[in-house]
């Protein structure tokens, strides 16, 4: 069974999840990039699951993804308000511009 | 007395679970650099699918088969897909439009906790070697060879997971009631435009870098 | 001495027997299975776009097709080889790369969808459908993974991306209103479809396939009717199947994605030549899929009498007679049900399906849980027939209420 | 031989006095939604507010028959039952869910504190003309969490919680649909946050994988039971790091604290009570669950750490409060001051030190709850008024608001006979009790510099005339606000003045390393032929999962549909070959 390999590619994912979420500026693309995060949790508990073989390690990471889409969802629904509100912003100093 | 803990499975390394892990592997990392580095959003979410799918198959290759799916299904049919409704909806598409950067006093400090991070990992795994590991199993939910995957993982979330299975229905209707509170505006709400004076983390122009949102010197 | 009696859902081994043993003749024959369910997908598909073509003339009184060979049967080769001499055009806002990789991302989820219906074998007798090739036994199915059903989702789910992509890609305006209406589509599509999908797996207690087939071979209520997915469901999961998968599949009376009138073409407005007719052939083979989907869930799959001869033929048989009905079901869909709004599709969706289908798997696991604790059945169902009546009329209150008040709200932009 | 069948299911027992403060508000959150989507319009707000006053209500009461079953009826103060023997503490469900001393206490806590907030947020709610009911809910669901974090005794349930508490905090965050600044605070708080809860899962990964378990009972008996050395001890030891690192960020400590004062600013202002009591309450319990219970054999290695970021948060909170004119980024920063000072109960990994922080999280959050009233009150419609300018000349133009937000302000201070002052008694005592004196010195000099700015900020309130842009217009408080106002009051003076009581709880208010319970048999059918009790050996069981020595009554168990053939284990019985004992009653002995 390979298990440090694994913990090797989760601590990659983990760090480059870190990077995208501190560089990228696109609200989006910081979401895309806790999944990345998520997912390198998952490799970490899947490879411990069956290094120890239990189906506990399994079992946890089932609860990660409910995790993830929560966190997804809400997040879309902000970043969704912020680009509407700031739309009608630009409108109404539009406006005020003109009177 | 016969033994009652079952540790089935040998603990080898086939050569087919090499071969699939170096090729899931290389996959996801690619996808991943894709993500954080490809300009077009879209671009970033079509490698995400294609990193969450190598995640896949390599839960796939350490007997998950139950989590694998669940993955497939769940990241790539509706978390990503979601994401990219998103930003055709918006027409935020085609370039970075729409600016924020929430971490501008951390980088450093996260940036540390990176590279510790993945130093430590390494001499974890390399230096130090993976002979010494003391853990004995929980022997309540040991891997069964005679049980479908699917089946233990079901019994688990309802005997010893049952409160966090509970408590993962009571998250998803939270994020399920926020997201719809969110994406919903009474018409006679005006937005309020921001005071000059408040702190402006986000803005619409690409070239405006805002003001530092450390410490505010008083008066 | 020992106490211990192995329970039902412990089995020694699971899965074809093909694969307890690989060697070079299992590899032939899994490559074998493999050539011939391409063959036949291409042959169904072809089959299917000029059956819909002859059949609807028929309903609407024309004659169709009917100069390339007998009856016009090779007007979808005519129509292929057509295409493929036609110029190639990919325009210029398009992103190449996306435009060209779409095709494929909607053709390759319905080849692969096939890869677990088992379409052969005989099931009679216990016999669980193991045909004898080469001396080795196996199942007539590519392959019987024990998360079969979770596979045929988790493809189905992938096959969005071919559509949302090729409009996004376009660079243009209609295809890219095409892939938002099908993404959201899809997405509500999906649960409904998932949960019909879970009423099955509930009462068969599997998620093979393979073992999903075998459960609806054995003998049914009484020994007369057959012990298929649609009887033991009571018949509700698969009405919602049949309606989910057809708006899944942008069949008619579903087929927003591409309503001419509002959309031109939908996605595949700016495509031409070799990649329109990948998305043609994918849209016509995913309904082939999805018939046999159904076979597989609801009717038994090639489950059906020997009358004479070998077993794994008449499996075969059976099983093609069964996906047959459907396609001619989807056929006259089109040809009768005129096309909904996009409000009455997502409020059908969100409002009826979803509700209902959820619902019912309550009641199934309410009667299920009764009979294994020697409840009375008929109490029990009485119970859960008011309950449900009573969570329905809590549900149409809640939409009136809501929409009630809906002139409150902004319409989302 | 094994005398179950392998598929046997064995279900966790469950104690369902320990849940029902968590059932009641659950349930109160649902029916509410339910409610409003049927009553939309139609229904006053107020109703709504009054619902989840009484769910909280209820929770507390419902906790109230928990307490006594822990410590003895003699404290219940409503009713007396002599039937019923305190169990002292005890663990359920499989043992993910703690009910001692410490879950109970803090589950009261977190239900008094969703009152006052829910008061608030029904004034916020009235002023600003909103009808939208959500906002309770979510704050119940958010309380629901909270309540799941502290008594949380698995790894998985802790996550779990603080994901139910977070993703509603996040949308209670950026709920001020007007203000563009506040879905910035909420996006902000949610990357934050996110970002924090993948630190903390990882953290966890690592911990499972060097224990071999989640429980938090497992990992002390495995700690106590194992050294662990080489890659194993390393492993531990980084993902305790990442758990602390993901605690840090939650409650705001430097130097993970800078999104603290940008989210307080943004957040809707009732909102931010909610933020800063039961969100804190409920990431310092499990805080310290973790660390001071499952990680006590670990304290050489974590308490350096803890004492660390202590300084840190103290000093730097203080600090950085001089400096702002924004009253609510000085709380922000003041309230970071004040997480330095939990942090020292934390660190001193002690029962003084665990009493220390229940009282200090109690007395804490009476106080920013009432200091956040004040500022929802005084930002007027809109919620826009902040700035020191704002609060100039206050105490003429509404000296009673400006009296309270004084005393507040001063018990932050931790002047005598408040509660502010106690509670720091308390964590400077659980410091020097624990040896590290040196930590109490620089949290009383922080305590100095943090007393400055309450000051300023009083002065400017008093001795201050109004800037000619500063509203000058009268500050109403309207009853429901009033009552929170004057329940906080009351509490801090009383907490200042007859601090026994609470003492007296907190003292008994630790957690305990209990095991958990043995499971039950699921059995199919219903003609049970045996009463079937086992006492089980230290090796535990054949058939049984894991080691679980003591006795477990599988009560009446239908045999044949179990596989057992009754004749067989009574051969098997007479024979004593079982391996250990077991005691069978026959309803109808076979042969």
């Amino acid at each position: 069974m390979l298990l440090n390999q694994f913990l090797l590619l989760g601590a990659v994912l983990f760090c480059i999840g870190v990077y995208g979420v501190l560089v990228r500026r696109n609200g989006v693309m910081v979401l895309m990039s806790i999944e990345l995060i998520l997912n390198a949790v998952n490799i970490n508990l899947v490879a411990f699951g069956t290094h120890l073989q239990q189906a506990t390690g399994q079992a946890f990471a089932l609860f990660v993804i409910p995790i993830a889409a929560a966190e997804v969802a809400v997040g879309l629904a902000i970043v969704l308000m912020i680009y509407r509100n700031r739309r009608s912003i630009d409108v109404d100093s539009l406006d005020e511009m003109k009177g | 007395m016969p033994e009652a803990v079952l540790l089935g499975g040998e603990q080898t390394t086939t050569a087919v679970e090499w071969v699939v892990f170096i090729i899931a592997a290389t996959t996801t990392l690619l996808g991943s650099f894709g993500v954080i580095m490809a300009r077009n959003p879209v671009h970033a979410a079509l490698s995400l699918v294609g990193s969450l799918f190598s995640v896949a198959v390599l839960f796939l290759n350490q007997g998950a088969e139950f989590l694998a799916a669940v993955q497939v299904i769940v990241y790539t049919g509706a978390i990503v897909i979601l994401i990219l409704f998103v930003l055709m909806l918006l027409g935020i598409d085609t370039e970075e439009d729409l600016e924020d950067e929430p971490l501008r006093g951390q980088m450093p400090v996260a940036v540390g906790i990176g590279v510790l991070l993945t130093a430590s990992v390494f001499a974890l795994t390399q230096l130090v070697g993976f002979d010494v590991v003391t853990g004995t199993p929980e022997v309540t939910a040991a891997i069964r060879d005679d049980m479908p995957n699917i089946n233990q993982i079901g019994r688990l979330l309802f005997t010893d997971f049952v409160v966090a299975t509970q408590l993962a229905g009571v998250m998803l209707t939270v994020a399920v009631v926020g997201a719809v509170v969110m994406a919903r505006r009474p018409r006679e709400y005006q937005p309020i435009p921001e005071p000059e004076s408040m702190d402006a983390p986000l803005s619409l122009d690409p070239t405006d870098q805002g003001a530092d949102n450390g410490a505010e010197v008083a008066d | 001495m020992s106490l211990l009696v192995t329970g039902s859902a412990i089995v020694a081994q699971q899965g074809d027997p093909l694969l307890f043993d690989v060697d070079l003749t299992a590899v032939g024959i899994v490559v074998g299975k493999v050539l011939v369910i391409f063959a036949f997908l291409l042959v169904a598909t072809m089959f299917m776009v000029w059956f819909e073509r002859k059949l609807i003339s028929d309903m609407q009184n024309r004659i169709g097709p009917n100069l390339a060979g007998p009856f016009g049967i090779l007007q979808t080769l005519a129509d292929g080889i057509k295409f493929f001499f036609k110029e190639d055009l990919i325009p210029d806002r398009a992103q190449r790369r996306v435009f060209i990789l779409a095709p494929f991302l909607s053709f390759v989820p319905a080849f692969l969808l096939f890869v677990v219906i088992p379409f052969g074998g005989d099931f009679n007798d216990g016999n669980a459908g193991v045909v004898t090739i080469f001396g080795r036994e196996t199942f007539l199915q590519v392959a019987d993974p024990p998360i079969g059903v979770l596979f045929i989702l988790a493809m189905s789910s992938l096959a969005v991306y071919g559509a949302m992509l090729a409009g996004w890609s376009s660079g243009s305006k209609y295809p890219l209103l095409g892939s938002v209406r099908q993404s959201a589509q899809m997405i509500s599509y999906e649960a409904a479809m998932g949960l019909a999908i879970i009423a099955v797996v509930v009462k068969t207690g599997s998620l093979s396939t393979h073992d999903i087939v075998v459960t609806q071979a054995g003998e049914g209520l009484g020994g007369i009717l057959p012990n298929w997915g649609v009887l033991l469901t009571l018949g509700v999961p698969f009405v919602i199947f049949v309606i989910a998968a057809t708006a899944e599949l942008n069949r008619p009376p579903f087929d927003l994605v591409e309503a001419e009138q509002e959309l031109v073409g939908g996605f595949h407005t700016e495509y031409s030549s070799i990649r329109f007719a990948l998305f043609f052939l994918a849209e016509f083979m995913n309904t082939v899929t999805m018939s046999a989907i159904f076979v597989t869930l609801f009717l038994g799959g090639p489950a059906g009498p020997v009358l004479f001869g070998p077993g794994w033929l008449w499996g075969i048989i059976w099983f093609a007679l069964k996906v047959f009905v459907f396609l001619f079901m989807f056929v006259w869909f089109r040809a009768t049900l005129p096309r909904l709004r996009y409000d009455q599709l997502m409020d059908l969706g969100w409002k009826v399906l979803i509700p209902l289908s959820l619902g019912w798997i309550l009641l199934l696991v309410a009667l299920d849980l009764a009979q294994d604790q020697n409840w009375n059945l008929f109490a029990v169902g009485i119970g859960a027939a008011v309950v449900f009546f009573c969570a329905a009329m809590l549900l149409r209150a809640a939409v009136r209420s809501g929409q009630a008040t809906r002139h409150t709200l902004e319409v989302p932009d | 031989m094994e005398l179950f069948p392998s598929d046997a299911v064995f279900t966790p027992d469950v104690s369902w006095v320990a849940l029902w403060p968590m059932v009641v508000m659950a349930l109160g959150g649902l029916l509410l939604l339910t409610i409003s989507s049927l009553g939309k319009g139609r229904i006053p707000r107020p109703f709504y507010a009054l619902w989840a006053v009484l769910t909280s209500v209820g929770s507390f009461i419902t906790a109230i028959p928990l307490w006594a079953q822990v410590h003895g009826w003699e404290d219940a103060v409503l009713w007396y039952d002599p039937e019923v023997d305190p169990t002292g503490p005890f663990s359920t469900v499989g043992g993910v869910i703690a009910a001692d001393g410490f879950s109970v206490f803090l589950t009261m806590l977190i239900a008094v504190s969703m009152v006052a907030v829910v008061l608030v947020i029904e004034a916020y709610l009235d002023r600003e003309q909103d009808r939208f009911p959500e906002m309770f809910a979510l704050t119940m669901f958010a309380a629901l969490g909270g309540m799941v974090m502290v008594s949380a005794n698995d790894l998985i349930v802790l996550l779990l919680g603080l994901e139910t508490l977070s993703v509603a905090a996040y949308v209670l965050a950026a709920m001020d649909l007007r203000r563009v600044q506040s879905q910035e605070a909420g996006f902000k708080y949610f990357v934050l946050g996110a970002f924090s809860s993948a630190f903390f899962l990882y953290g966890i990964a690592f911990i499972y994988g060097a224990t071999g378990g989640t429980g938090l009972v497992h990992i002390t008996d495995f700690l106590a039971a194992n050294v662990l050395l080489g890659s194993s001890g390393l492993m531990l030891l980084l993902g305790l790091g990442l758990l602390i690192v993901g605690f840090a960020f939650k409650v705001a400590l430097v130097p993970f604290h800078s999104w603290s004062p940008d989210v307080y600013d943004g957040t809707p202002s009732p909102l931010v009570t909610f933020m800063s009591s039961v969100v804190k309450v409920a990431a310092f319990a499990g805080m310290l669950r973790v660390l001071v219970m499952a990680f006590e054999s670990a304290g050489a290695d974590w308490r350096p750490v803890i004492q660390g970021l202590a300084v840190l948060s103290l000093v730097g909170g203080a600090l950085g409060a001089i400096v702002q004119s924004n009253v609510k980024r000085l709380l922000a920063y003041s309230s970071i001051s004040h997480a330095g000072f939990i942090l020292l109960g934390v660190e001193a990994a002690s029962d003084v030190g665990t009493a220390a922080v229940v009282i200090y999280l109690t007395a804490y959050s009476a106080l920013v709850i009432g200091s956040f009233t004040v500022v929802t009150l005084v930002a007027r419609s809109g919620d826009r008024l902040h700035t020191l300018t704002d609060y100039q000349g206050l105490g003429r133009t509404s000296p009673l608001v400006a009296g309270l937000f004084t005393f507040f302000l001063l018990a932050q201070a931790g002047v005598p006979f408040t509660a502010g002052f106690y509670a720091k008694f308390s964590a400077v005592i659980a410091a020097v009790d624990a040896g590290t004196a040196w930590l109490a010195a620089v949290a009383m000099l922080s305590a100095v510099i943090a007393a400055y700015l309450y000051l300023r900020l009083v002065v400017t309130m008093w001795f201050v005339d109004p800037a000619a842009e500063t509203d000058t217009s009268h500050v109403g408080v309207p009853a429901a606000a009033g009552i929170a106002l004057a329940g906080c009051a009351a509490a801090v003076l009383w907490i200042g003045i007859f601090p026994n009581t609470l003492t007296d709880w907190a003292e008994r208010s630790v957690p305990a390393v209990v095991q958990p319970a043995p499971p039950n048999l699921v059995e199919s059918g219903d003609e049970a032929d045996a009463d079937v009790e086992f006492e089980v050996g230290p090796d535990g069981m054949p058939g049984m999962p894991g080691p679980m020595p003591g006795e477990m009554d599988f009560g009446e168990l239908d045999l044949e549909s179990l596989g057992i053939d009754p004749a067989e284990l009574e051969a098997m019985l007479e024979g004593g070959d079982l391996g250990f004992d077991v005691d069978v009653e026959f309803e109808d002995p076979p042969g």
